[in-house]
Formats: C-alpha cells, structure tokens, sequence
C-alpha cells in the first residue's frame, strides 16, 4: 500500500495554473525522484503535499488520511518532513534553536543530527543568517528529520554543497532508507546521484507527470526529452 | 607591463575575521583578461566573504584589491559597480514585483548612469531596452520578459541574474555559485555560455558543481578555513591529494 | 539642589523608565515577536484600566481588580486576534497600521459609549497607599516600589518565555518564516492566539497598574502607545531586555530633563524664559535621544537585525 | 410670531475631551428646551477638538447654514482659530467656557461676548485667596502651553508672597513623581497648580500617595464636578477658584440644580451651568430684540437681563463678566464628592485686559 | 489596466464636478469639502512617492505638511502686521501672495526633509518608521511652546492670501487653484513613477543590494525621494493653512501623519490615485458619518476595518486587480 498518493493533482498560484495533472505514488521505505526541467512544477508539486498551496482538483492521501484541505502544519505531524527549496532556515535564531523549534519525538534528536552533520555542533550558537549557504542547508535538513517524519521530502537539498558534504548527505540518505525505512521524495539536478539511491522517478513536464517508473527504466532517450540531458 | 594589463584583478593578503573565526586568512589570488578562475572548496570555506570583500559588501580587516590596476580598497560596492564590477548572488536578490525585462532594464540603467532623471519613460528607451532584451536572449529567458520575477522557478531566477549582470557590460564578473538551482539542462546551457562570455570578461568563479567547474575553469583555486591551499590547472587540483580529502572525495576524483 | 534630591530624582526616573518597560512589555512581544504593528495596544491598556475600576468598585478588591484586567485584556486581545488581527500576518505593516488604528476608534468611542464620557475611580489600596523611608531618608511612596517590583518579575518571566521555552523559540521563528514553521508541524495560528492575548494581558495588567496612580478615561493609552513604541525601538526591536533598557533610558531621560534642564538654562538667561525653554526642550527630549540612538545604531541597543 | 434664529454650536462631543462639551451642550439645550420657544433652533457639530475642524464647520455654519449666533466652543485654542473669523463676518459668538487672553484685550470685537471668564479670572482668584490665607512661599506648576502660561501669570498677579518654585510641565503629561520631589525638597508653604482634565487627576492621586501634606489650590477646572469622582479622596479638603458652585444659594441655582439633575440624572458640573447661562443670556437678549437688528441685538446681550446661576453678573466694556469669584472647598456628601463654597476670593471681579480694550 | 485608467479619470472628473455644481446650488460648503480632499490628497500624493514607490513609511510627514502650513502662516501674518520677518542679515518681508509663500513653503519643507532624511535614511523598517515619528514629534514639542507663533493655540490670518488675478476668497476660486496643483503633482508623480528614477527607487524598495550591484546608491535614491516628497506635502500644508486661514501645532501632531498615510493605504499604496481617492473617502465619512450620532467613530473604525480586511490594495485593488501596473 502506498504511503504517499496523488492522483491528477491540478494546483494554482492565483489565476496562472501551474499544476496540470500530476500523478505520484510512493510507497512505505522506498526513494521516489521526482524529475523534470526548471519552472516544470517539482517544488509546486511539493508544496500542494505539504498544504502550503491547495489543490484545485485531485486527490492527495498520505497513510491513508485525505490531505486536501488540511492545514499544514497538520500534514507535517502526520509525518511529512520537509526540507524546502531555497533552504528557509530561521534566520535570527540559533542553529540549535532552529533544530529544536520543530522538533518532535522519536529517534532523530539534536545528538543525531549532529553526528550527522558535525558541523552544526560547531556552529551550535551561530545564528542561522550567519551560516554559509552549506551550512543553512545542513541545517535545513537536520531539521526536517528532527519531527521524525515517515516521508522526508528534499527539494534541491543538497544546492550548493561541496563534493564531499554531498557525498555524505546521499550516503546518509542511502542509510536512512536503509535502516529506517524512512520514504524520500526527492528532487535533485544530478542524475548520477540521484540512480544511487533512488528506487523510483516521476517525471514532470508542463506541471504534468509524463513519466514513471524504475531509475533503470530511465533510458537516453527520455532524460534528453524531459531533463535536456 | 604586459603583465599589468592582463591582470584584471588582483587581491593582495587579504585578511578578516568575524569575532574568533578567521574567515580570510591573507589570502592573495588574481584574474587574467580571457580567463575563468574557479575559486572552490568546502562549505564554510569562505568563498562568499571573499567575493563580499572584492565587491566591496564587506571591509577586510587587511589587505587590498586591484582591479584594472587601480586599488579600489576605499571604494564602496557601488563605485566598485560602476568601475566594472559584474556580480551574481548565491541567493537570488532581484526586485521579485518587477518583471524580468524591468530587472535587465535596471541593470542597462546602472551602467548607463541617468538615474536622476524624473521624466521620460524608462521602459520605452530604445537603447535601455535592446540592450535588456539582448541580455535576455543570451540567457534564453526572453520569452518571459514580460513576467513578473516572483512567477519564476529557481531556476529561472538564477538565469536572471546573469542576465542582469551581462546588461552591465561589466569589465569582470564575479560570480556566487550561477548553477546552484539550476537543473542540468540548466546548468549545461550556462556552461555553454560562461565559455563564450570569457573572452568578453574574465569570470572568478565560485561553484560547487565540478562537471562545471572542470570543464569551464583555466585556473582552480582551492579555498579551506579561510586560506588558499592549492592553485592550479584543472588537472593539478583534481590530483591533489589535499584538495580531494577536504573537498573532493573519492567519487569525484574518478 | 541636595544630593540626596538628586538621587531620589534618579530613583524617579528609574521607577518611571519600570513603568514604561511594564507598559511596553505586551507591545515588545507582539510587535518584536510576531512582527506585528499593533496600534490599538493602547486601547487594551484602556480596557484593563476600565475592567479594574469597575471591579473595584464592585468588590473593593484591587487583587480581584488585577485580575480583572488582565482577563478583559486578554479576551478582548484574544477576540481581536480572531476577527482581525489573524488576517493580516502575511499583509505588510501598513495594512496592519491602518487596521490597528481602525481598532482604537472601536475601542475607545465604544468605551465612551458605554461607561460615558468622564473619567473613572481606581485608587491605590490603602495597604499599598502612602511612603515608606528608603536608606538615606528618601520619602519613597510604596505604591510606586510595588510597580518596580512587578515590572521587574513580568521583564525576568517574559525573558525567559522568549529566549529559553521551546514555545519561544517556536514564536520567534514563525515571525521569521511562518509558512514554514507551519510546514514543520506547528500550530502557529493557535500559538499567536496566545501570543496575542498575553501581550493584551499584560497591556492590561499596566493599565491597571498605573491607571491606580493616574486617571482612568477615555483616550488614556494613546500617550502611553507613542511612549511604548519609543521605547521598543531604542531597545531594538523582539528584545526583552532592550526594551528594560529603552525604557530605564526614557525614563531616566524624561525625568532629570524635566528637572535640570530648567536650572541649566537658568544659568544663562532670565528664570521666566529659562523655565519655559527648558521646559520645551525637555519635552522634545526623548525624541531626541530616539533619533540620537537611531543615527548611532540604526536597529536599537539590542537589535539584532532591522 | 419673531422671525427665526438659528444658534450654531461648535463643542468637542468625541475623543478624549468629550465631557466638557457634552457638559456645556446639556447646559444649554436645558434652558433652550426650558424657554419652549419654537423659534429658536440649534445646530451642533462635534469639533473632535481639532482647531482645523472647528474652523471648517464655522465656515460652513456661516456659510450654508446661515446661523446667526454661535457658541460652545470648549478650548482656548480652538476659540482663537474661529472666534475672529466668525464675529468679522457679523456673527455673535458667545463664549460658554474659554476665554483667551486676546480676546479680551487688543482683539476684542463688539460681536463676541464671553459668558464664562476671562482664563486668567480663576488663577487671580487663587493668588488672592493665597494672600488672604497667609500663604507666603508657594510651588507653581502648569504645562507647558499658552494657557498654562496664561495661569500662572493670573496666579503671580494677585499673589503676594514668595515663589518657592515655577514649573512647567510637558502637555499631557501623567506622571508627576519628579516635580513632587522638587515640591517637597523646596521647603514651599503651598502648591498652586493648574493641570485641566487627566492631568489633573494624575498630579492630585500621586500628590496625595506621595506623603507631601502642603496645602494645595488650584482652579475649578481640576475639582470639577465630572472629574472629581475619579480623584476621590485625594481632592478632600482641597480649596479651589470657581465663579460658580451648586450650592450657590439663589433661586435661580438651585432650579437650574434641580432641573438638571432630573433631566440628565448627573449633578451639573461648572461647565454646564456655563452653557445654561449662554443659553439664558441668548434667550434674555431675544426678548426685547430681534437678532436681525444686530445693535439692538447686541445691546440687549450687553444688557445682560438674565437669571444667571452665578448670582450677580454683568459685562465689562470688552464683553466680559464682571463676577465674583469664589473659594470653595472639596467635601463628601455621602458617597459622593463635591464642593462648597467657603469664601469669596474676588468680588465683582473684572479682568487685567480690559483696558486694552478699545471699544 | 484599463480598468484603474478609467477609475481615476472618474473621480478627477468627479472632483471637479461636485463643486461646479455645488456653485451652482449655492452650497459653499460643499466646496470648501471638495478642497480639504484636494488639497489632503495633495499632501498624500507627497506621501506616496516616499511610501507607494520608496517603500519609506514615514510616519512623520505631518513635519512638512506643518512646516508648509507655518510657512504660510508666518509670512502672511507678518504681512498683516507690516513687522518685516527679520532685519539681520538681510530684510525679510512678510507677503499675502500665494505663489511666494508657496515658494516658501515648498523650500523650507524639502530642506526639512533633505535634514530629516539625511538623519533617518540611515535606518530601515520599523526603525525608519519610528525616528521620523521622532523629528516630527520634536517639531510638534517646538510648535506647541513657541509662544512668538503663538504657541498651542496656533495662528490666525483673518483673511486668505491672495493671488494674482483671482479672488481667493471666492470658495470656487480657491478651489480651483488647489485642484489645478492637485492635478500637475499627480501628473509629476505619475512621470515620475515611469522615469528612470521611478524605476530604480521602486527597485531599491524591493531589493537593496540588486540596486547596489548596477552602480547605483539606494540613499541618494531614497534621499532625493524624501525630499521631493516632503515638498509636495509641504506644499499642501501651505494650501491647508490658507484654506482654514490657520495653522497650529495640530498640523504638526502624528495624528496628522497617521492621517496622510492613512488616506493613502485606504486608497490603494503606490497606486497614483490612491491618496485622492483615500482622502475623499475618509473626509466623507468623516463629515457624513459625524451627523449620525456622537459615537459616530466607532462607525468609522468599523469601516475602515472592512476596507483594510476586504479591500487588499485599497479600494483601487479592490476595483481594478491587485496588481501594480507594469508598462
Ligand atoms: N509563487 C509563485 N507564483 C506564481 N507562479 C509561480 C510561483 N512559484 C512558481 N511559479 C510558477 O510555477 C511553475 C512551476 O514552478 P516550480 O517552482 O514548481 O518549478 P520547479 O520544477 O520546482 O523548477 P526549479 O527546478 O527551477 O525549481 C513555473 O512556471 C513558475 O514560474
Ligand atoms: N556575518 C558573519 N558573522 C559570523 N560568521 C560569519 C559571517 N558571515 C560568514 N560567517 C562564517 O564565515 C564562514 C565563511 O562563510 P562563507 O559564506 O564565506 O562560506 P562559503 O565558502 O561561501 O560557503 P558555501 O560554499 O557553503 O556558500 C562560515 O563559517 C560562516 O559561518
Ligand atoms: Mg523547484
Ligand atoms: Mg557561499
């Protein structure tokens, strides 16, 4: 059974429809990518899970219940963890604080993150608008794992991050999917690390998914069309 | 001489601290006319605070920076702007209820000058706005001139941003990371096109994409806790056993 | 002028800068913590200082009277917050500038329409009436230590709410992005609720407080809502503890201003128009240490960011 | 029947000063209603005591309105921006509570009558009954505006002894801790302060809360009637100027008492006996002359053939009162507080510009 | 935009006609109505190009529109005395004619504004917010205890300035000069929306370091902005003055700021002809609604309360579409 399910998802940013049709399954443990060109509605798409934009038509459930409809931060305590595009970390406070302002029980704590992301220990007082824009977004992921969500999603979660940081941070994806059974949605721009641990990919075009199915299945021919790769 | 010439910018020991952590730490690098020098290295590294000294958002504690062979060190940002300094940020700072031809048309302002003008509409100048709208295309974002910047994706924006920066015909361009957000067709399409605006401006160039960066840049420089400790060719810094362990890793040395 | 005037003037202005911090409180944690202009601040001060009068004159109580204030207050805050004040978070300042001061007319010609146009009775109680000797023989009403003693409990409570509790923190960052701490899980809405009514109540507790030593009437809270704000932004915005000091500064300020500024004048000109300039300048005085303070460090003492 | 006259009254009916209007209006419409007069009609608009609004309904009172007398204005300033403006235009304005100091003096008009006093009136009264009690070393205080001015050079021109201190405050101001401490460090035998409306209020509760026991005068505008339930205690015992008390005992005064009190189920304040008094000296001049006849008219207010509730009372050449002004004393009479009159402190008292008159 | 085009051009039109007619029905009032919206939009025009383009939320601008009503008041009063203005260093005569005192008022208040600005432009947000609050409560503090202008009780000019060739005391007259500047300062600030200064000032609003980084300097943006807007403000403080043939300390009250602005959020921000259509509004209700009963502000703040929670983007939002006009 699915964790996660869209169905013809149709969403707008007042008159200008942006949404046209998205169709999305996830299901308990496993990594789905969600793929296509700038501006073709990945982070809209994301945006309508999490409530932060309503549907217009369609439907969204998540474990079951229906999300349409739901306020935000109610979706976020079914256990929707969310690391958003752009990063939105809690400027004036501190790094701790920003991880502790959401935090919700379960095994992902402020130690977790830390030996996940050491250098946020160090940084532990800094406010967050001090960071470095690696940092912010280690930050940002620390703390959507620290309301110990069932589904995490990462938009663009490792934009701007060193080689080595990004090895890491897909190394740790790899290992939650492995040991927690964590599901991951997730939108990257590098294929090549995104075939490593993703299970899945949806394709978007025009706001509409056009495609799905295995990373493997994944042939030359749709990355040109739809990735322009 | 010669030398002089080519050397479009040149920073010299620059050094800055924000209380106990050493951001800079003397650090010296130039740019050659026709290059693109790539400045990378691990998050927190102090990249940004670099190209903030050099754009003159932030004052060194020490040091100074040259550019075209005139120290500019006293100069605030804006005079820094207007000698030729052509700058995109790490996080997309645009006038988000213009639209994308307005943002280019600020820019062809700028480097105009004429600011102080209270008549006359500036959105029908013809010089302002061809120059704009040849920014756009060479960005590809012409077809959305006429929307408004907050409608943009990410990644959209990003490419804005150059656009931006190109109406300013700038002498030299720093540049915070252009392909973060940008997905790969972006990101390949901006290589393309960095490649070409080389020999219109020297880049210094802060990415953390290496696809990028090893193909676009003539020269590395490696940025670690606020020091440079490697510059060299391509080959060079993709070798070095340093530069690999602090920022690298295995996977992208292969 | 005896020394000890002189320190007993101090201790005024001190008492007076407590006051101002007690009066400010509600408005420093709705506007530094919510980021929200809340003009109408004043007209819950009003409500609080109604609410008392009219309890204790019921039951004689000024206990009962206290608490009266502080739940008028903060019903009337938590009702605003639900009508009017919950939609315009996401609106910028002026939306809710105009809203808030729409507000104080409600406020206050409805509060003339019912309890008339004239002032009301709140007296001190006869426990707390009448000075006390402080060391050095200064004559020092009680009343006025018992304001410092509270302003100086509500400061260390509400300090520790926003700097140390999770529900602070939580408070603070949803001013920074509310969208997204909503999308982590937090019922922000609920929680500015509560924000709201405690900054409410405490508008109301101060009303009630000082209405006891000054008159209780329509149109009270306006000074105090001006004053307030000049106090917040010396301080620097969203900080506690800059607020106490904005506020002991105004107060000290206001206080020895009044006070010498005459007698300095007085050195160099006639003592008719000596005390009437001095007495002008000092009445800009605090403005002009705002506008100083400003133009030194242009967000506040303690102001983080602007 | 008389021809038709239309009254325009001008008062503060909003916003924080709204008592002394809504005071002045109930005065007035008692006797107007008491007259039973159909000829007479009243036209009120609320001034939200901005001059700037005063001065734009007077224009259209005059204008579109075509009032022939006006009146009711609460506040000197407000006063000033209207009173020359509308007498210049052949208006009578009648002055039913202030009374500014150039209108009295050098700009004095033949249309413009004040039925209240001149503002220094009750300030000369206090410095008198100063002297009288063998006051000799007083504190002065008011804030810092005209009108405060005004009072403590009223103050200072009757009073004999010496100043242990002047102050002026800032206008609106609500705490006084500090000028209390100069008080007492002055080693002064007395306070006389003038500090209308909340102001007032505050100064008398922190004076009273502060151990300071001098003797304190000050004028009527601080004891009155609607203000003094809000000072309680506090005022006991205080002496204060006033050419007016309840208790004042003339027939006309305590039906005038009687009939407001029934009326508006309130006692009548200072001001509402000003405004009855307007009224009465309006309704009085109408009967013996028509208002289009402005000489005769006018004659017949200088006449002042009227019942006023003050007793005795008659204009000087500057259209002012010549009154007497009396010391009265703040008392309880069961839960209620008030005042009554313990001496005269100025009899037939007229005030200092007068000559400046030249009319 | 056709939709907001047509809008203003109504209510130009209407404001124009309703004392042409009122002329007409011999209802002066009416008139001098129709100018207090004139001239009280001309003061929020002022605002506007500060708050609608500059995004500088003064709450201070009643220091200008006061200094142009003293202007007034000072010269003309001096006039009437025939007492010159000063003697040391150079004569300085009062005058009763309008166009110099306009000069006058207009001078004195963009050099408030150059001081004021120079000063305040050094803080952003709230904080700009409360120190201009600060320098117009410091001139409102100096007004009220300036006892050789008469202190609180303010300043009386018995009769209306002149100018030439008219007869100002005549209320259509009057009008008509207020209405005619009215129109040239939204035809300025209409040019000046679309010139290049417009464009660069409304980037600087939204975006600091983007205006830096194309070589310009937000301050001397922001500045120049503050002080074109003080003047037109100062100016309808001027005008004000001469219509009540007073100006006192109230002028200068942050009542009167709060006022200004609020005539311009009613409005519609950075919409052209939002300070005309929020004074109108406001002024009406005001004048209307005092008829209803004493506690008419309760109504008042009833309706403003519906206009800022139902009418996003003032009432011309509410009219024509959220959007600012791009063109
Ligand atoms: N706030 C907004 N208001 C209006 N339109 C928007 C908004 N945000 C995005 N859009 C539009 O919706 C479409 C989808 O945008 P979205 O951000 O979902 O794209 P994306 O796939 O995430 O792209 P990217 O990879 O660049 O982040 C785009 O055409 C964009 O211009
Ligand atoms: N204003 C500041 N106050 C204190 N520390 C700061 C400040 N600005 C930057 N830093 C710190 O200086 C270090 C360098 O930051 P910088 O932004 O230059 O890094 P970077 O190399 O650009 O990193 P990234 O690649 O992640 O963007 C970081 O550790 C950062 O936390
Ligand atoms: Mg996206
Ligand atoms: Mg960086």
């Amino acid at each position: 059974m699915s964790l996660l399910s869209l169905r013809d998802v149709t969403a707008s940013y007042g008159p200008s429809q942006a949404l046209f049709g998205v169709k999305l399954e996830i299901s308990e443990g496993e990594v789905v990518a969600l793929m296509g060109r700038n501006g073709m509605g990945k982070s809209t798409t994301i945006k309508t899970i999490c409530g932060m934009l309503p549907a217009s038509s369609g439907t969204l459930e998540f474990a079951g219940e229906n999300l349409r409809g739901m306020a935000s931060h109610r979706i976020a305590r079914l256990g929707v963890g969310l690391v958003p595009e752009g990063r939105r970390c809690f400027a004036p406070l501190t790094v701790e604080e920003n991880l502790i302002a959401a935090a919700r029980p379960g095994p992902w704590d402020f130690a977790m993150v830390a030996e996940l992301f050491p250098r946020l220990e160090e940084r532990r007082d800094q406010t967050a608008s001090s960071l470095s824009g690696g940092e912010q977004q280690m930050l940002a992921i620390g703390r959507a794992l620290m309301i110990n969500p069932r589904l995490l999603i990462l938009d663009e979660a490792t934009e701007g991050l060193a080689p080595v940081v990004r090895q890491e941070i897909w190394a740790a994806i790899a290992r939650l999917k492995r040991d927690s059974g964590l599901s991951i949605l997730v939108v990257d721009k590098t294929l090549r690390e995104l075939a490593a641990v993703a299970d899945r990919a949806v394709i978007l075009n025009k706001g509409a998914s056009v495609w799905s199915g295995t990373m493997t299945a994944l042939t030359p021919e749709l990355k040109d069309r739809y990735l322009g790769v | 001489m010669t030398d002089q010439m080519t050397q479009v910018l040149k920073v010299r020991n620059l050094s800055k601290s924000f209380g106990a952590l050493q951001a800079s730490k003397n650090i010296s690098l130039d740019l050659k006319t026709g290059e693109i020098h790539a400045l990378i290295g691990p998050n927190g590294a102090g990249k940004s605070t670099l190209i903030k000294q050099i754009s003159g958002e932030l004052c060194p504690d020490s040091g100074e920076v040259e550019v075209l062979g005139q120290d500019v060190s006293a100069l605030d940002r804006v005079a820094r702007a207007q000698l030729g300094l052509g700058r995109t940020f790490q996080i997309s700072a645009l006038a988000m209820e213009f639209t994308v031809l307005q943002n280019t048309v600020l820019g062809a302002l700028g480097a105009r000058g004429g600011v102080f003008r209270f008549f006359g509409n500036v959105m029908r100048d013809k010089a302002l706005l061809q120059q704009a709208e040849h920014a756009l295309k060479r960005v590809g974002l012409i077809d959305d001139a006429m929307r408004r910047t907050a409608d943009l994706s990410h990644g959209q924006r990003r490419q804005l941003e150059v656009a931006v920066a190109l109406t300013m015909a700038p002498k030299l361009f720093l540049m915070d990371e252009p392909m973060a957000g940008l997905g790969a067709s972006g990101s390949k399409a901006l290589t393309t096109f960095l490649d070409e605006l080389r020999t219109e401006a020297p880049i210094l160039l802060v990415e953390h994409d290496m696809d990028a960066v090893f193909a676009l840049a003539d020269r590395i420089s490696v940025l670690v806790y606020g020091e440079v400790i490697a510059t060299g060719t391509t080959d060079e810094i993709r070798n070095d056993p340093e530069v690999r362990r602090a920022y690298l890793g295995e996977e992208e040395a292969v | 002028m005896s020394l000890i005037l002189i320190l007993e003037q101090i201790l005024n202005g001190l008492q007076f800068g407590v006051m101002l911090f007690l009066m400010a409180a509600g408005l420093t944690l709705v506007f530094g913590v919510m980021g929200l202009i809340n003009l109408a601040h004043g007209a819950l001060y009003m409500v609080g200082a109604f609410a008392a009068a009219i309890v204790a004159a019921w039951t004689g109580s000024f206990v009962l009277a206290l608490a009266a204030s502080l739940v008028a207050a903060a019903a009337a805050g938590a009702l605003v917050e639900l009508l009017v004040i919950r939609k315009l978070y996401d609106r910028d300042h002026l939306d809710q500038v105009l809203a808030t001061f729409a507000l104080i007319l409600v406020f206050s010609e409805g509060t003339r329409w019912i309890f008339g146009s004239f002032p009301l009775f709140l007296d001190v109680p006869s426990y707390l009436s009448g000075p006390v000797t402080l060391p050095g023989g200064i004559q020092y009403p009680l009343y006025r230590l018992t304001i410092i003693a509270i302003g100086l409990v509500v400061a260390t409570g509400l300090f520790w709410l926003i700097a140390r509790t999770r529900i602070g923190i939580q408070i603070r960052a949803g001013e920074s992005d509310r969208e997204m701490i909503a999308a982590l899980g937090v019922d922000i809405s609920v929680l500015y609720t509560l924000v709201f009514a405690l900054g409410a109540a405490l508008a109301g507790l101060a009303g009630a407080l000082v209405g006891a030593i000054q008159s209780v009437q329509v149109g009270m809270g306006e000074p105090v809502l001006i004053l307030a704000f000049v106090v917040i932004v010396i301080g620097g915005i969203g900080s506690i503890k800059g607020a106490m000091v904005g506020a002991l500064l105004v107060g000290l300020t206001d206080t020895l201003g009044g006070v010498f500024l005459p007698r300095l004048f007085g050195l160099f000109m006639e003592p008719a128009s000596a005390t009437s300039v001095g007495a002008s300048l000092a009445s800009m005085l605090i403005y002009i240490l705002m506008a100083v303070i400003l133009l030194v460090r242009p967000s506040g003492l303690y102001g983080g960011q602007s | 029947a008389a021809a038709e006259t239309k009254i325009g009254m001008i008062t503060t009916l909003s916003g924080g000063g709204a008592g002394l209007g809504v005071d002045v209006r109930d005065g007035f419409m008692l006797a107007i209603d008491q007259a039973g007069r159909d000829n007479v009609e009243v036209v009120i608009e609320d001034d939200q005591r901005k001059p700037e609004s005063a001065v734009q309904i007077a224009d259209r009172m005059i204008q579109s309105e075509k009032v022939d007398i006006m009146t009711g204005i609460i506040w000197s300033n407000l006063a000033m921006a209207v009173v020359p403006s509308a007498t210049a235009q052949g208006v009578f304005y009648l002055s039913p509570n202030a009374g500014p100091s150039a209108l009295a003096g050098k700009r004095c008009h033949e249309n413009y009558f004040n039925v209240a006093w001149q503002n220094d009136n009750l300030h000369e009264a206090a410095g008198a009954y100063a002297n009288d009690a063998e006051l000799k070393n007083s504190y002065i205080l008011a804030p810092n505006y005209p009108a405060g001015k005004d009072a403590l050079t009223g103050y200072k021109r009757m009073y004999e002894g010496d100043l242990a201190g002047e102050t002026y405050t800032k206008l609106g101001q609500t705490d006084y801790a500090a000028e209390i401490a100069q008080i007492r460090a002055s080693g002064a035998d007395s306070v006389y302060f003038f500090l209308p409306g909340g102001m007032g209020i505050s100064f008398l509760k922190q004076y009273a809360d502060s151990g300071v026991d001098l003797p304190v005068v000050g004028p009527a505008f601080s004891f009155d009637q609607g203000i003094l339930q809000a000072v309680g205690g506090a005022a006991l015992g205080i002496k204060n100027t006033s050419q007016w008390n309840k208790d004042l005992d003339t027939p006309a005064n305590t039906a005038f008492v009687a009939a407001f009190e029934q009326k508006y189920d309130r006692l009548p304040s200072l001001y509402a006996s000003q405004g009855y008094d307007t009224a009465n000296l309006i309704l009085s001049a109408l009967d013996t002359a028509d208002v289009s006849d402005k000489d005769a008219f006018r004659a017949a207010l200088k006449a002042a053939k009227f019942d006023s509730v003050r007793g005795a009372f008659k204009f000087g050449n500057n259209h002012h009162p010549i009154q007497n002004i009396y010391v009265r004393e703040v008392i309880q009479e069961g839960d209620v507080f008030t005042n009554k009159i313990i001496a005269t402190g100025l009899e037939n008292h007229a005030d200092a510009y007068a000559a400046d008159c030249k009319m | 935009m056709g939709r907001e085009r047509l809008l203003n051009a109504g209510v130009i039109l209407l404001l124009l006609m309703v004392p042409l007619w009122a002329w007409s029905a011999d209802e002066p009032f009416l008139i001098t109505l129709a100018t207090k919206v004139a001239i009280l939009a001309l003061a929020g025009v002022g605002l506007n190009i500060a708050l609608g383009i500059g995004g500088l939320v003064s709450l201070g601008h009643a220091a200008f529109f006061g200094i142009g009503g003293y202007a007034m008041g000072i010269l003309a009063a001096h006039a009437q005395n025939y007492e010159p203005l000063m003697q040391w260093p150079m004569l300085v005569e009062g005058t009763n004619q309008m166009p110099l005192i306009w000069l006058v008022a207009t001078a004195s208040s963009a050099l408030a504004a150059l001081v004021i600005g120079a000063l305040s432009l050094r803080t952003s947000g709230v904080y700009f917010i409360m120190i201009t609050l600060a320098f117009g409560q410091m001139l409102y503090y100096f007004a009220i205890s300036w006892s050789a202008y008469g202190g609180e009780d303010g300043l009386s000019i018995w009769v209306r300035n002149e100018f030439p060739g008219l007869n100002t005391l005549v209320p259509l007259q009057f009008f008509l000069i207020c209405y005619v500047i009215l129109c040239l300062a939204l035809w300025f600030s209409a040019r000046l929306a679309h010139a290049p200064f417009g464009l660069a000032l409304a980037a600087a609003r939204q975006c600091e370091a983007r205006v830096e980084t194309v070589g310009i300097t937000p301050y001397k943006l922001r500045l120049t902005a503050f002080v074109i807007s003080g003047a037109i403000t100062g100016l309808a403080g001027a005008l004000f003055a001469d219509l009540n043939r007073f100006v006192s300390p109230t002028m200068l009250s942050w009542h009167t700021s709060g006022e200004i602005m609020i005539f311009v959020i009613i409005g519609g921000v950075g919409r052209l002809f939002g300070p005309v259509i929020g004074a109108a509004l406001f002024i009406l209700l005001e004048h209307f609604l005092g008829g209803i009963s004493d506690y008419w502000q309760i109504y008042l703040g009833g309706l403003l309360l519906m206009i800022v929670l139902y009418a996003r983007g003032g009432i011309i939002g509410a009219i024509s579409g959220r959007e600012v006009a791009h063109d």
